[in-house]
């Protein structure tokens, strides 16, 4: 997808694909979501011998959940600095 | 918004995404739930086709748990109703 | 989505959102049996020195998807209790 | 459904939804058979680039057993035919 | 969906049935190239102390690659196959 | 085309639908790397709610890594700009 491509469409059209932007975005940041918890319920719950989170289970999904998000928003700046072609070092 | 609360083109289109969104995050929230509950609690033997008593507990504190587990995360990302609610 | 928004959208609408809630149900069912077939395949088929499934393999087959099936309306049922704010006991 | 068999606006939206909905199936039921496949006979090594005999004759047999237990499932759920028989 | 189905759609909508499909094969193929990335990545990189590749990392990647496509072209004809109802030997 | 350089219906919905499936297939690929280079890089432990040094600078040669895969693929395939360039 050259920028000039979309440089030719019509104003309408400019605006349908920057709605279309932000509903991936929704969708993704939905999906992220459900990853997390997938995750991190994966990593932190092993007993069902009752049905509320103990306190241990409790601070292990919120570390967890808090790892993944600054793990996650990591990535991506590092993956934005690769789609620009940014130098990289050893 | 057109008079008398009717809404234009545009919010019905918006109304429409938003609803179509939250319907993909929760059949896909259930199909995430599902299986890893099924991996947590069904024994892999299959020796008969019924769950047992033990598997059924299970399955419903994991459900229970999991649900907790989506509200603890729902408040973190700064809303405190979860995108489902 | 607030109850109220639903009733503020024409005819029209209201049948658009019922086929769409038609389609993703399909879907669903669809996406359900794909995730139960391959769940059960990889834990009931070990041996590829033949092509065709031998008895014990079949039988398992067939209570694994049963299991799959009895677990997968008692989630729905858990699920749809706790999304109406149902009550919970330990 | 229109005289001489044309089909309405409404049928023409169904026969499309439901044709786009068995495309996503099946490409859903290909991409899960590969990737199980691939990891139940392919050789994590990588010593060479080509797939050897034994690979070979264990995807055949892989990709059989796995329709064959498409079909069971199927049945099971109460369609004499698969969804995507 | 049977032929017939098809039959009676007016030139449009045949038209755009193909279109769809044309739109499935892309979409199918970049969630291949994906899945073949994530595997050959998981199967082939264990170590994080450089930021580059090494030679026999690289190696692997290209075989796994490799291997992947190649499986993933015998599936497809495997698949066919069964799609059309074609006689099986043991 | 139409003169003028004026895309016709047909362009537009073809660039339109390219667009969508470019930005499908960057977050299909975002959300893999993500999950692997948690998967490979994260304690496990949960400890503490930050991530150390040696975890930082293992998700960064990740990504880079992984990167490096996607571009080894994409030239495979026989395109020397891997779909995502």
């Amino acid at each position: 997808m050259e920028a000039a491509d979309f440089e030719a469409l019509p104003e309408e059209d400019k605006h349908r694909m920057s709605t279309m932007i932000d509903h991936l975005q929704v969708r993704d940041s939905l999906k992220m979501y459900n990853s997390l918890v997938e995750r991190c319920f994966c990593h932190c719950v092993e007993s069902f011998r009752r049905k509320t989170l103990d306190k241990q289970e409790e601070t292990c999904v919120k570390r967890c959940a808090e790892k993944y998000l600054k793990h996650s928003m990591r990535v991506s700046m590092r993956f934005a600095e690769l789609n620009q072609g940014a130098p990289t070092s050893d | 918004m057109a008079s008398k609360g009717a809404p234009s083109a545009a919010d019905r289109e918006q109304i429409f995404g938003m609803a179509q969104q939250e319907m993909e995050y929760r059949v896909d929230l259930f199909n995430k739930l599902t299986q890893t509950c099924f991996d947590k609690c069904v024994e892999r033997k299959y020796k008969e086709a019924d769950l047992n008593v033990g598997e059924n507990s299970c399955i419903d504190r994991c459900v229970a748990k999991y649900w907790q587990v989506t509200g603890i995360v729902g408040q973190m990302l700064g809303s405190n109703r979860p995108p489902m609610g």
